[in-house]
Formats: C-alpha cells, sequence, structure tokens
C-alpha cells in the first residue's frame, strides 16, 4: 500500500547548525523511534534497525538509507529500503530548510511510502496511521535533538 | 512441552512444541484427520472442534498446549455404536454437504448451537453457523440438515446423545 | 428430501450420496490427509515486489535452521532443465521458480525442505533475497504501451499475448450503424479466485521401483501425468497421479501448479517423499484468478427493440504468465457464446490479452471457459438496452429469444445450439415469482420513494468441450472415457476420466449404470482420479463431467447390454434378434413371460456363457459430436437502503433447463452452491491490486467468503428441454447459476436504482458503490454518470 | 501457517501470572481467548518469546451482577454475556446487541471481551460499547489494582493503560437505571469482518421522558473507539424528536476520523457514523416505547 505524509517542524535553531544535522547520518539515524542499531558507510549511506512495537506486533525492521544533499537550496533526498516481519518497505523522502526568522529554522517534510508483504496485506488497516506516527516522530526528534546540540 | 488432551474419549499423550496448533495436534499426532484446515485467519471453520462438550473452537486459533486436560469432540467422535449421530444422519439426508471439507467443522459448530439453543429458528441457525465458509451447497440444505438434526436430538430417545 | 433407489428406474431419483457416509464421519482422504515415513515438507519462499531484479539469494541462514534439508532456487531448477513450465494452451511458458526477476506479488522464488511443517516455516522465513525494485505495470491499459517490456524472455518483445477474434466486423459495424438504437457499456468483470476451501497440495515419493507417486489436488489427474513427464522427462509409465478426494476445485484445481514441479525435485533430490499444501494467502495470491476482461459492449436494435447486431471488444488482464486454461485453438474460451439466448443476425467479438504484474491465471472459475464473462456481457447489456427503449426488461428479452422451433440454432458467433424452450422457462419464472404482483409492489414502493429492484437473466451456456475437431489441451482431444466391469453377482465398477471435487460423482455415474443396465446403483462403485486404473480422460471443469463422461458412461453401459444380450439370448434359447430391452431386462419378443435379468447375465457371464467370450465389460471414449447449451431464467428481487447503500436479496428464484436431470437432489444442490458463489461475486470479491502490484485481498478477511448469514435463500426450478445429441438428453448444470445469476443480481440493483437514472454499477455492487450512486444521482449528476 | 517458538507459562493463579508478566515483561503476552493473538502469530507479525496463559484461571471467567456493576472477568467469553440470563432485560440492549456482532459465533465462544479491550483494535466492537457505557477497566499493577474509566484506559491504537507486566483482571460495567436502553449498530461487509463503521448507543430517559444520559461511542473513525461528546451534549436534558437526534448523527459524523480502506472511503464511513447514531438512537428509544 502507497502511503504518502508530509509535515513542518520549526526547529529554534539556525539554518546552519539544522543543516549540519540533518547531513550527519549517524545523528539523524538516531532519531528513528526505537532505532537499536545505526551503522554509517559513508556521508551518504547507513544502515538502521528499528524495534516495532504496536499492540502485539513487534519485531525489527532493517533499514538501507541513502541520502543526497543539495547545498546550494538546503535540500536532502532519502531513499530508504527494507523490511521486516517477511514484508518490504520503500520509502522516499525529502526535507526542504528555510530560514524562519528570529534563528528558527522551518523543516518542511514530505515522504511517500510503499510496504508490501503481510504487514501491508494483514496489518493495511492500521498501518497507516502507525507510519505516520514513527514518520511525525522522527522529525519531531531531530527538531528537539538540534535544540539540544 | 508434554501434554495429555481426551479426544473423543480416548486420552493423548504427546510431546509438542508450544507452537503447535491444536489442528495440527488433532491431525497429525493423533492421526484424526477429520478436522481439516483451509485458512490461516481463524475465518473458515473447517477446523471446529468441541472444547469441554460446550465450546465450538477453531482448532487453528488455539494451541494444543492450552488443550492439555481438556476434552476435545472431533468428528471422528461423532458416530457411535456404529450408527450415524443425528446430526450426520440428518446433513447426508438433506444434502448438506458436497465436498465434504468444511463438514466436520460445520458438524462440530451445530453440536454446540444445539446444546445451546435446542430449537432453533433458520435465522439462529444461519446466525450460530456464520462462523463456519462453505463453498458448495449455498448453506439452504445446511438449514435444512440442522432443523432435522434439532428436531431429532429433541425427541426423548435421542437425548443422551 | 433424498430417495433411495432400487434396481432400474435410476435416472431421475433423488438417491442419497454414496460419498456421504465417508464425508460425514471424517474419513474422507484429501490431500493433506496422506503421510509417508521420513516424509518432508515443503514451504515456498515468494517474493514481496510485484516487478524486481533479483540481484541475490542467500540460504545460507535458512540451511542453518535445525530440520532443514535443502533449499532450491530458479536457477537450480533451469541448471537442470526445469526452469520453465508449458502452460495449458501452449501459448506461453511459466516460470517454476523465478529466473533473474520476479514479475508478481507472492511469485515462488525458492523451496524450502525441512522435516516438519515448523522448520519448514523457519526456514523459508530465513532465505535472504535482495531484490532490486523495476517498474510496475498494474494494469492491462498501460501495459498495451509496451512503455514496460515485461516479458524480455519471449521472442515477440511486447506485452501483447494474442488477438482472438470471431464474427463478421464489417457487416456488424455497418448494421450497428444502421440501427435505429444502439447503445455501449464498458462493463469490468472483475478478477476473482475461485478459493475452494482446501487449498491446493500435494504429496511426491519415487517409490522402491522408483516410480513418481504423486497425490495431488488435481480436477484432471491424466493431463497432470501427461504435463509431469513432458516437463521433467520422467516416462509417463513411471507416473502415477492420485488425485484423492478434493475439498472443492471450481476451475482452481486445473493448473499444474509451481509448487508441485518444486515438490517432484524436492523429492528426487533428496530421496524423501515431499508434501507441499498451500496456504490460503498463497492460494488467492499465486494460483488460478478467473475473469478480469474489460468489456466494451455495443447492441444495436430496431425501434420496437428487434436485436440486429452485437459487438464485444474485450481487453484481459492476463497476469504475468499466459496460464488461462484455454483450449487450445481457443485462447478466449467459449467468448463467442455473447449473443446469448437471442436471434443476433450479426456479431462480432475480440479479445486482446496482456500481461501485468499480477499473477497468472485466467482460469474457467465455476464455468465453462470465459462463458460467465460472455452472459454477463450480453445481459447486462440487455438492461441498458431495455433502459435505452424504455421498455421492459422481460419483454426485451422475450422478443428476441432464439425461437423453440430454431433448433439446432446456429448463432452468429459460430455455435449450433443443441435444445432450448426459452419462452417456457421464462414463463415458468414468471409465474412462480408472481411477477405481476412484484411489479405492482415495486410501482407502490416508487411511490414512496423505496428502491426495490427485479432483475432478469435469460442465459444460455455452453459446456461440454468438446468436440475433437475443435477442441484439445495440450495437443490432447478433449473426449472423455469410461470403463464398466459388472461382476458375476450383478455389482459392478465403474472407471471415467473424470474427478468429482464434490458434484456427487460416485451418485450420479451410478445411476447412469443402474439405469442403462437394470442394476442396483448402491452396488455399482465408482472409482475417478487415479491414472493407474481410470481410462484416459480431460478431467472434471467446465460442466464437461456429464456432457462428456456421463455420455462414455451411457455408451459403455450400452456396449455392456450388447454383450449381454447375446448371453441373454443363450440363456432364454432363442435368437439375439429376438431378445429385446423392456423394462430394465431381457425379454423374448412379445413374451413378456419370458424374461431374464441382467444380475442373471452378469452371472452367465462368468458361468455359462456358452460360446460367447467371458467376462461383462467394455471401455467407451466418447467424442461428443457438439457441446450442450444448458439455459435458465433467472430473478432477483432486492430492497437497496438509502443511507447506507446495502443490497438485501430478498429472493431469488432460479429456473433452470439442463436437459434430463439425473438426480434431482444434486442438480437442486448444485444450482444453490453456485448461486452463492455468483451472489459472492456480484457483491462481495475481487482480487484488486493497487497501482503499486500490490494484491489487497490476500486472504479470507478481505476475499470475502458469503456466511450462511449472507447468503439468500434460494429457490429453484426446472423445465426439462433434452439434449438431442446427448446419449441421456443430459447437458450439465454444476457451472449455470454461476454464469447466469451475477448479472440477474446487478440488474435488481440497477432496476432499484433506475428511477434515479443509474444505468450500470460494476461489480462488486459494495455499499458504498450503491450509497455513491444514489447520492450522486440526488446531488443531479445522475444523467451524467450514465453512458 | 505456522507461529514462531515461543514460551507457554500456564498461570495457576492470578498472582503467578503476574509475577511471569512482571518478571518477562514486554517479551511476554496475556494468552486469554486468543482470537487476534494467535492469527497475528501465525502470520509472525506477532512474535512473543513468552505467552502467559490465563485460561485455567476459572475465577477470572465469571459473570458477576452486582447492585451496582456488572463485573466480567478476564477469561469471560463474549458467548457467555450473549447466553447470560438477564440479556434480555431492557436495560442491557446495548451487551445484548454487540455480544451478538463480535467476530463470528464460533470465536466468540473463546474470545473474550477484556481481551478486546486489552487488544484495542481501532474496530474493536467491545471499546465502542464500554465507552458508552462508561465502562471501567481493573488493572494489576505493580502497585496493586487499579481501576481505570474507560476514556482513560483506552490510549491508542493497540495501546491501552495496561504497561508491560501488568495484566487486565475485570471490566465493570455500571448497572443502566431503570429506563435504560441501547443499541449497537454496526456496518460490515460480512460476519467475522471488522466494522466498516459501528455506533454503540446507550440513553437514560427521566420521569418526564427527557434523556437524562446519554452515551455515544464509534468504532473504525479513529486510531481508537471515540466517545461522541458533542453527541452526548446534544441529546442530555433533551426530549427525544427528530431534530435532536439529527443533531447527535451529525456531531458522530463530524466526528469520526476514519480511515479509507477496501471497507469504504472516509466520505462513506463519515456518513455511516451518522446515520448508525441515528438507528441506534430510534432503536434504543423504541425499545422505550418511545417513537422519535
Amino acid at each position: 500500500m502507497n502511503l504518502k505524509y508530509n509535515g513542518q517542524e520549526k526547529v529554534p535553531a539556525p539554518m546552519d547548525a539544522v543543516w549540519a544535522f540533518v547531513r550527519d547520518p549517524d545523528k539523524v539515524g538516531r532519531c528513528l523511534p526505537d532505532v537499536v542499531e545505526v551503522t554509517v558507510h559513508d556521508p551518504q549511506h547507513f544502515d538502521a534497525v528499528v524495534q516495532v512495537a504496536v499492540g502485539p506486533v513487534r519485531g525489527k525492521f532493517k533499514l538501507k538509507f541513502e541520502m543526497t544533499a543539495n547545498e546550494a537550496t538546503h535540500h536532502v533526498d532519502m531513499k530508504v529500503s527494507g523490511g521486516g516481519f517477511g514484508s518490504a518497505v520503500d520509502l522516499t523522502a525529502t526535507a526542504d530548510l528555510a530560514d524562519g526568522g528570529a534563528g528558527t529554522t522551518l523543516l518542511n517534510w514530505s515522504g511517500e511510502a510503499i510496504a508490501r508483504g503481510p504487514v501491508a496485506a494483514v496489518g493495511g488497516r492500521v498501518l497507516d496511521g502507525q507510519a505516520k506516527k514513527l514518520i511525525e516522530q522522527t522529525f519531531a526528534t531531530v527538531s528537539q535533538r538540534v535544540r539540544q546540540a | 512441552m508434554k501434554v495429555t488432551i481426551t479426544v473423543n474419549g480416548t486420552p493423548y499423550t504427546r510431546d509438542v512444541e508450544p507452537r503447535t496448533l491444536l489442528a495440527y495436534f488433532l491431525r497429525e499426532h493423533c492421526g484424526l484427520t477429520g478436522t481439516h484446515v483451509g485458512c490461516d485467519t481463524s475465518s473458515c471453520g473447517c477446523c471446529v472442534a468441541v472444547l469441554d462438550g460446550q465450546t465450538a473452537v477453531k482448532t487453528c486459533t488455539m494451541f494444543a498446549v492450552q488443550a492439555d486436560g481438556h476434552e476435545i469432540l472431533t468428528v471422528e467422535g461423532l458416530a457411535a455404536g456404529g450408527a450415524l449421530h443425528p446430526i450426520q444422519q440428518a446433513f447426508s439426508d438433506q444434502h448438506g454437504l458436497h465436498c465434504g471439507y468444511c463438514t466436520p467443522g460445520m458438524m462440530l459448530t451445530t453440536v454446540a448451537l444445539l446444546k445451546h439453543t435446542p430449537a432453533p429458528t433458520e435465522a439462529q441457525i444461519r446466525e450460530g453457523l456464520a462462523g463456519n465458509l462453505c463453498r458448495c451447497t449455498g448453506y439452504n440444505n445446511i438449514v435444512k440438515a440442522v432443523q432435522q438434526a434439532a428436531d431429532v436430538l429433541r425427541q426423548p430417545a435421542a437425548a443422551t446423545k | 428430501m433424498s430417495a433411495d433407489v432400487k434396481a432400474g428406474h435410476a435416472i431421475g431419483v433423488a438417491m442419497k450420496r454414496k460419498e456421504d457416509p465417508r464425508f460425514v464421519q471424517g474419513k474422507g482422504h484429501y490431500v493433506d490427509d496422506f503421510s509417508f515415513p521420513g516424509m518432508l515438507f515443503m514451504a515456498l519462499v515468494r517474493s514481496p515486489y510485484p516487478h524486481a531484479t533479483i540481484k541475490s539469494i542467500d540460504i545460507s541462514a535458512a540451511m542453518k535452521v535445525p530440520g532443514v534439508k535443502a533449499v532450491i532456487t530458479g536457477k537450480d531448477l533451469e541448471a537442470a532443465g526445469l526452469g520453465w513450465l508449458p502452460t495449458f494452451h501452449g501459448l506461453d511458458k511459466q516460470m517454476v521458480l523465478a529466473i533473474g526477476k520476479v514479475l508478481f506479488q507472492y511469485q515462488e522464488v525458492a523451496a524450502v525442505f525441512a522435516e516438519s511443517r515448523e522448520a519448514a516455516a523457519d526456514g523459508a522465513e530465513q532465505v535472504q533475497v535482495d531484490y532490486d525494485p523495476l517498474p510496475v505495470v498494474a494494469d492491462p491499459f498501460a501495459s498495451k504501451t509496451d512503455t514496460v517490456l515485461l516479458r524480455p524472455d519471449r521472442e515477440q518483445k511486447t506485452n501483447h499475448i494474442y488477438h482472438w477474434e470471431v464474427g463478421d466486423r464489417d457487416r456488424t459495424d455497418q448494421t450497428l450503424a444502421k440501427s435505429a438504437k444502439r447503445v455501449k457499456q464498458r462493463i469490468w468483470f472483475q478478477r476473482c479466485h475461485p478459493a475452494p476451501l482446501e487449498p491446493c497440495g500435494c504429496v511426491a515419493f519415487f517409490d522402491t521401483m522408483g516410480r513418481l507417486q504423486f497425490y495431488v489436488t488435481s480436477q484432471a489427474p491424466h493431463v497432470y501425468r501427461t504435463a509431469l513427464s513432458l516437463v521433467t522427462g520422467i516416462p509417463e509409465d513411471r507416473i502415477h497421479v492420485i488425485s484423492p478426494d478434493i475439498g472443492g476445485g471450481f476451475g482452481n484445481k486445473v493448473p499444474v501448479y509451481p509448487g508441485y514441479v518444486c515438490a517432484v525435485v524436492g523429492a528426487l533430490k533428496l530421496g524423501h517423499p515431499v508434501k507441499w499444501i498451500e496456504t490460503r494467502t498463497e492460494n488467492l495470491t499465486s494460483t488460478g484468478f478467473a475473469r478480469d476482461y474489460h468489456m466494451d459492449v455495443e447492441l444495436g436494435a430496431t425501434a420496437d427493440g428487434k436485436l440486429t447486431a452485437v459487438k464485444v471488444a474485450t481487453t484481459a488482464d492476463h497476469g504475468a504468465f499466459d496460464c488461462a486454461a484455454d483450449p487450445t485453438k481457443y485462447p478466449a474460451g467459449m467468448f463467442g457464446i455473447c449473443t446469448g439466448s437471442y436471434d443476433v443476425p450479426v456479431a462480432h467479438a475480440e479479445v486482446d490479452a496482456y500481461f501485468t504484474n499480477k499473477a497468472p491465471g485466467g482460469i474457467a472459475y465455476r464455468c465453462s471457459f470465459r462463458v460467465t464473462e460472455a452472459s454477463y456481457a450480453i445481459e447486462r447489456t440487455m438492461d441498458v438496452l431495455a433502459d435505452e427503449l424504455g421498455i421492459d426488461a422481460v419483454e426485451l428479452r422475450r422478443k428476441n429469444f432464439v425461437k423453440k422451433e430454431q433448433f439446432p440454432y446456429a448463432s452468429a458467433l459460430g455455435f449450433t445450439y443443441d435444445s432450448g424452450d426459452y419462452e417456457k422457462t421464462l414463463q415458468k419464472a414468471l409465474d412462480t415469482i408472481g411477477y405481476q404482483a412484484l411489479l405492482k409492489e415495486q410501482q407502490e414502493k416508487r411511490a414512496r420513494g423505496e428502491l426495490m429492484g427485479i432483475g432478469f437473466s435469460t442465459f444460455t451456456e455452453v459446456v461440454g468441450a468438446g468436440p475433437s475437431k475443435h477442441f484439445d489441451i495440450l495437443g490432447i482431444k478433449m473426449f472423455d472415457s469410461a470403463e464398466i466391469r459388472i461382476h458375476p453377482t450383478g455389482a459392478g465398477i465403474v472407471r471415467a476420466g473424470t474427478k468429482s471435487q464434490g458434484q456427487g460423482h460416485e451418485t450420479t455415474w451410478a445411476q447412469i449404470v443402474a439405469e442403462e443396465l437394470g442394476l442396483d446403483p448402491q452396488q455399482i462403485m465408482v472409482e475417478e482420479g487415479d491414472t493407474d486404473t481410470a481410462p484416459y480422460g480431460l478431467g472434471t471443469y467446465a460442466s464437461r463431467s456429464t456432457p462428456v463422461a456421463g455420455a462414455a458412461i451411457a455408451m459403455a453401459a450400452r456396449r455392456i447390454r450388447e454383450k449381454a444380450r447375446k448371453i441373454a439370448a443363450h440363456l432364454l434359447e432363442v435368437g439375439e434378434a429376438d431378445v429385446e430391452w423392456v423394462d430394465y431386462r431381457f425379454q423374448v419378443k412379445g413374451v413378456p413371460a419370458k424374461t431374464v435379468t441382467m444380475k442373471e447375465v452378469a452371472f452367465a457371464a462368468y458361468t455359462n456363457m456358452a460360446q460367447n467370450e467371458p467376462g461383462l465389460e467394455a471401455t467407451f471414449y466418447y467424442d461428443p459430436p457438439n457441446m450442450t447449451f444448458p439455459n435458465g431464467t433467472y430473478v432477483a428481487v432486492v430492497d437497496v437502503d438509502r443511507e447506507t447503500g446495502e443490497v438485501k436479496v430478498r429472493r431469488f428464484l432460479a429456473v433452470d433447463d439442463c436437459g434430463t436431470i439425473i438426480n434431482p437432489m444434486i442438480v437442486e444442490g448444485q444450482v444453490h452452491g453456485g448461486l452463492t458463489e455468483g451472489f459472492a461475486i456480484a457483491f462481495m470479491q475481487e482480487i484488486q491490486y493497487d497501482a503499486d502490484g500490490n494484491n489487497l485481498n490476500t486472504n479470507f478477511t478481505d476475499y470475502l467468503v458469503p456466511t450462511a448469514q449472507e447468503a439468500p435463500h434460494w429457490e429453484t426450478a426446472q423445465t426439462v428441454t433434452p439434449s438431442p445429441h446427448h446419449p441421456i438428453g443430459a447437458k450439465g448444470v454444476g457451472e449455470s447459476p454461476n454464469v447466469g445469476s451475477p448479472a440477474a443480481f446487478v440488474n435488481a440493483v440497477v432496476d432499484a436504482l433506475s428511477p434515479l437514472g443509474v444505468r450500470h454499477l460494476e461489480m462488486p455492487v459494495t455499499r458504498e458503490k450503491v450509497w455513491r450512486a444514489i447520492r450522486e444521482a440526488e446531488a443531479g449528476k445522475g444523467k451524467a454518470a450514465r453512458t | 501457517m505456522i507461529p514462531a517458538a515461543f514460551d507457554y507459562i500456564r498461570a495457576h493463579s492470578p498472582d503467578e501470572a503476574f509475577s511471569h508478566l512482571q518478571q518477562h515483561g514486554g517479551d511476554a503476552r496475556v494468552l486469554a481467548g486468543g482470537q487476534s493473538l494467535i492469527p497475528a502469530m501465525r502470520f509472525r507479525l506477532a512474535r512473543p518469546a513468552v505467552l502467559v496463559d490465563i485460561n485455567g484461571l476459572a475465577d477470572l471467567g465469571r459473570l458477576e451482577l452486582g447492585r451496582t456493576a456488572l463485573a466480567i472477568g478476564a477469561i469471560a467469553r463474549d458467548s457467555a454475556i450473549e447466553r447470560a440470563p438477564w440479556i434480555g432485560e431492557t436495560r442491557w440492549s446495548l451487551l445484548h446487541d454487540v455480544s451478538r456482532v463480535v467476530a463470528d459465533p464460533v470465536v466468540r465462544q473463546m474470545g473474550t471481551v477484556v481481551g478486546s479491550l486489552c487488544h484495542n483494535d481501532p474496530s474493536g466492537d467491545w471499546t465502542a460499547v464500554a465507552l458508552a457505557a462508561r465502562a471501567a477497566v481493573v488493572v494489576r499493577g505493580r502497585q496493586g489494582t487499579r481501576t481505570v474509566p474507560i476514556d482513560d484506559f483506552l490510549v491508542d491504537s493497540f495501546t491501552t493503560a495496561v504497561g508491560e507486566g501488568e495484566m487486565a483482571l475485570a471490566v465493570h460495567f455500571p448497572v443502566p437505571g431503570d429506563r435504560t436502553a441501547g443499541s449497537y449498530q454496526k456496518v460490515e461487509r460480512k460476519v467475522g469482518d471488522f466494522a466498516t463503521a459501528a455506533a454503540a448507543v446507550q440513553v437514560t430517559l427521566d420521569g418526564k421522558g427527557a434523556i437524562k444520559e446519554a452515551g455515544i461511542a464509534l468504532s473504525a473513525a479513529g486510531p481508537c473507539a471515540v466517545r461522541v461528546t458533542e453527541a452526548e451534549q446534544a441529546l442530555v436534558g433533551q426530549k427525544p424528536t427528530a431534530d435532536v437526534i439529527r443533531a447527535a448523527a451529525d456531531a458522530a459524523s463530524k466526528r469520526s476520523e476514519p480511515q479509507a480502506d477496501l471497507r469504504g472511503s472516509v466520505e462513506y464511513k463519515k456518513n455511516l457514523a451518522g446515520v448508525l447514531v441515528a438507528r441506534g438512537l430510534r432503536q434504543a428509544l423504541a425499545r422505550l416505547g418511545v417513537q422519535a
């Protein structure tokens, strides 16, 4: 099933700080909810293992990330593929930074996920809401961590 | 784990993994293949057996370890003394089966249904059997079979069944 | 309702089924009930992607799972020359396990063999497949553009599989152009699935003689034997196919599936018996689906409603491989029956089939090849025409019926309809349901703003494939066969090339023999499904059992009767010419007191045969001279809830004419069952794929099978117009209700909504579709929604 | 389909069950009816390391009808409600209705009311009913047992106030006052399906025929069952008229935030929410002899 999301975070930090954060795979990787493990291969590529727990459904998702950034436009493209529960997930996400004024930065993000296999076939009824929650949490955590940094 | 389950009056003691579904325990550990498996989602009812004389259960949605120390009635335990059970007789008389795959589950659901509702209306029968799927009969004749069985079982002579 | 039956007079009797005592005691033997020492279990690894390159397959973790014995992949099979399976009508081939790439979601990628079900499942979970997704083609209209070439393995570099047509295109177009009235309707017969309650499965092993013993859920065991021999190279004498009791088939158990080949390879490679039983998910996602025809139907008529021409152009979605189970020369089956029960001067039908990234199939789901699609097309569009003409849908049908005196009737698309009395059947339906009273009730309800609909379907089927000059599968002509042996005591055994999946052959075949030979049907055993003992036959599907094998049984019995006549002459001490068959016994002509029974003759055949060859047996291979054409009138009465869109089927009457009825109880049961499947298709069932090629209906929580609660109460009646060319006049019935009923249901719903201007709804007619149609109509968009 | 391997513990007392749950925390699940859990395990979506089976705890299987509350124990089956001797009383009509449409009639013979609440499926039936009837769940935690009002109990999809290592022991339904009736309205594609939309309604009339109390809740209308406070407010203190019912129905339709799925679009489901609340109210009132 095909899921589309987007949102905006207002980060109380200057654009440079936010940009530096989102370009760091290790830092971004650790913003994933319930992340168990992040392995960075190079500035563009990293793997992450995420613990998923929704009611009785519990398991690990192994995900591969590929990030490409455009310094000039402050735009990041992310391709994520992976799976768990005998299922496959492919996700593309983008993030755009813009000056929010008064030392803040607007982080506009959008994502499109395709889930395949039992997770979608059996869990499809509730997948949308859960996936949305996970993605929103991720960007909220990014926002929070940048502020703390 | 070692479990002892009394199936159709005979105790079966077997060593099973906890994840062994009761349906496979009956089929593969007891050799009672009249209990069938038709889906993965507790939808079809081909695997229904009766637990402790009262409760119709989908044996694909129960672990064998849960039935340890309990009694299970399967289709193989319906006929007694060489005579068909009135429910079996009625399914045959009324042409309540074609391929026979859903039939054991359908009959065992009927056992529990008639225990709690001895004189069901057509609506009650249709409602009571709605946890069992049949692809062949279109249910008309299954309803008639349950009505016949209910009539027979309400006769005093059959009350011991 | 059932009755006991005595020797003779066996046809037309509601005899209780001989198979029932076994089934009601749980003593049926379905394929999963067979176990053998040392047996391994097979589980398949399937692709979550609908279209992807396979970069690598890593089996090392799977091999470490305790109990796992082996894992095989497409590469292994390809190396052994077993990478591909031929499909039945020979236009394509199918991967056994994915080679290089996967072409549909849930495609078979690897097979895991293990000592237990649990270990096989654990092992399958541990096979790591690295995929690289490819663009997905999820609908046949996108496939047409060839933007993405799905099957580079084929010589033809296009997604187009075939074009098939019949009829006179030019004359049809010209006639349509000149017709006073003309309607055109796009109709989609959605992809659905037979979903028998017993999934597919097999047990394979090589016995001590090195012979393959293959237990399998097959509707056509002999065809399997031949196909397995052709695929594996094992000589056909070294293959024994046993099709035991089958828990429903409905066409799903006709094709040979990849899992079967894998099980045979596993058994050969590992030297152990191998069992493979599908899960429900596997059944719904990878084995033969049905329908998926997008049909543009066009009817021309005179101003007063006489049909002038019929034209149907179809785009067919066949999925990733063309595994449609159609006869070789008929890639679109009997779709030419789309002129239905009507006397149509000129017609044209064409089908173009395309590959998509969906499961392969296109089997005949409880219907003769593509007859359901054709029947639905004409019966639905007749209502659209009636609406356009402003005349009653019943009157329009009556006006256009092929008349009783026109039979045998040569249809514009090449069939010769054998017999029928459509007017009589329709009239019986109208009288039985009380049509006039229903119309009055409807009028009153409409005045109150309530939505009530009455829908008709007056269909004609074509079944019983088929005459050898037209029909073959893998080159094998579509005859069927029977062998009868009568024992000294007058008991006997019938063996046929068919295979019952619940149709009650053990009873009806015995009734035919009993009728023909004056014997006790209780003592006629019927055996099917064992290729070592049964004569070669093409199997049970497409309603061919009674028309073809039933005829073979009657003809074999008549051969026995001819031989018996000689022995009877000897016993009666007269010349053979002086012996006649009267009232189920032999009699000296004109001397009713001098008779012998078949039972006496049977004993003499082994004890006192005089100069005659001993024994009493015969074999007959029946090559039907024509198809049979069962027909009927179905009426649905529905009430529609405006607020929720819920449709309540308040009454449903099926009046069938299937020719001579062998066992009325079984015929009625078949009709009930087929109607319930038709009901499910009309209102509930669809195998849907999203735009990304994901199958959305992968188990019984989303592929909906009606329960006793949803299924309506069925009313049935019959007319009997025997087939003139069938030995006992029977036409077959198992599929009529599934072929004829969807149009009656949909026509009833559309009729209910017709005051709002609704003219068509696509199946499955869900509550939301109905609610939306009502809402849009009420918002004044109703007229726009027409066309 | 075969679940992944797990360890099985049969509890012989609530204390024992609780101590196992405390010991295994998030790795353990309670096995009561198992009618949602076991199918999820067969698909290997759920793969708990430990199952603590509480089916042997007969005390938890009781229905106890007291003066103020009906207590339904943790392993009391749906079918026990369906067959309860008092289920035909008008005041219990909401429970009567729901007990006949949860899942299917065989699943109901194993499935439990408390299990359904703890599972907290967005399309569950008992969750909406518990909201409309203002039930409360008794939860055993480290600090002893506590009673959690249903509004606080239902946290999010598949998430409740039952924390890791805790267990629910019972649900309490207040005994409805005189002149109380309810109705559970569910649209499902077939028996056994999750609701396309469902509405639980319970009303109590005062001596003058005005609505004294009202409970209105929806299922399949958001991440978990939802109370339609606006509808309740529209009803309480009013004489039951067509206008009042329409106001409540409109509030329900507005409050419904369903997910589109194979059962229907958001628009259709929002429509159903209103239709079903109106039908439920009319039926409940009819059960009290009031035509509205």
